[in-house]
């Protein structure tokens, strides 16, 4: 399941959407990523998230698609919020089942890595005073998913 | 006809979201990209930065050949997460 | 926050206190292993979950505060329960915050692998026809502690 | 004065969870094992098989010395998690 919303995720439910009637999969998996109230330098006081809207759930697809490719996989889920986000709010939930723990750990980071180089979303925040910037791509990021 | 989207930074700095301009026989992403840096200063300096293109909502790392109908995106890179 | 229980966790207590007032860490990541319906070749109907009590909170620790030497971490939270548990019943949380992913991720796994071959916890598991079998180790999960 | 623990399935083969041996001077983590395989056929092989060691609740993997009232406990492989 993948789903991009202005809306909040409860993590309880996406956790619960992973395990119902799920006996064979004895590993969950998740990542959440969060507005940290300081970024590249700079405090940072709220979050605005632009995308691509046609192109975005398709690169979302094909990320998770790899991702079951490569590891054997039981539920994925992906949700990843946009619009006006304020500090400690949520912005993306990647949750994995799997029989065993490593293809989870593994799914659940390089969906990660991938969303954060291929998927088109664009954050800017506004820092100390006020003032408005975009959020710089880091090569760190590049790095993480070239190791894969 | 091509569709030609602009998001985020670049969005801002050319203060257009979406243009759309007339299909030749053999246009390339290259020729389309030439084409809008000569529109002005503007445009040339903003779409000579470090861009990420889409042709059908699909990342492209090349030079891809178009065909009529396509949507083309221009975009820096992307920060989601 | 470790703890050792027979009484089951809630998941989405354990993800509130890893970001309630929190504001410096933008990534969690977390990893909730329950109890599957097959193992080692056998369909399983129930779970008995043995440890040593003394020692079970002394080796968490440990393993916790090695983590935190290697990573940079902000919240750590492990839950591991002991006693009788069933099909689809949650047997440990191990939860991670910090400002970057790679460490969470990183830091997650590290305490799975060493939880699977230092804690002192013992499964027995009820398998086909009422037979209780104790629950082999698996080399698997030593190579995956000598990979760190 | 030692005391001795033992868990799970080693538990299960010498139907003993915790026995108690006199300290004497010198006396190892070896000493004690030999000393317990003695007993009868039943704890030699049970102790024989793969297991773990721990004195005063950490693991050892070595043979250590013990001082008298220390905590020793043996054990399988553990399988948590």
């Amino acid at each position: 399941m993948i789903r991009v919303s202005e809306q909040d995720f409860v993590v309880a439910d996406e956790y619960q959407a992973l395990i119902n009637d799920n006996a064979s999969d004895g590993a969950v998996v998740f990542f959440v990523g969060l507005v940290r109230d300081f970024n590249q330098g700079n405090n940072v006081s709220e979050l605005y998230l632009e995308h691509y809207p046609a192109m975005t759930q398709k690169v979302l697809c094909e990320i998770v698609e790899q991702s079951k490719r490569r590891w054997n996989l039981g539920r994925v889920r992906v949700y990843h919020r946009v619009g006006h986000l304020s500090i400690n709010d949520q912005i993306v939930f990647v949750g994995v089942s799997s029989r065993h723990r490593d293809d989870s750990f593994r799914a659940a980071q390089y969906i990660m890595d991938f969303l954060k180089t291929e998927a088109p979303f664009w954050k800017k925040e506004t820092v100390n005073k006020n003032i408005s910037r975009w959020v710089e791509s880091e090569i760190k990021d590049y790095s993480a998913r070239d190791s894969w | 006809m091509i569709r030609i989207l602009f998001f985020a930074s670049l969005r801002e700095r050319l203060k257009c979201e979406s243009i759309e301009v007339d299909y030749e026989s053999g246009l390339t992403l290259f020729d389309l990209k030439d084409t809008l840096m000569q529109k002005d200063e503007i445009w040339h300096s903003a779409l000579s930065g470090n861009l990420l293109s889409a042709v059908e909502q699909e990342m492209v790392v090349e030079n891809t050949k178009l065909t009529d109908g396509m949507e083309v995106a221009f975009f820096p890179p992307v920060t989601g997460g």
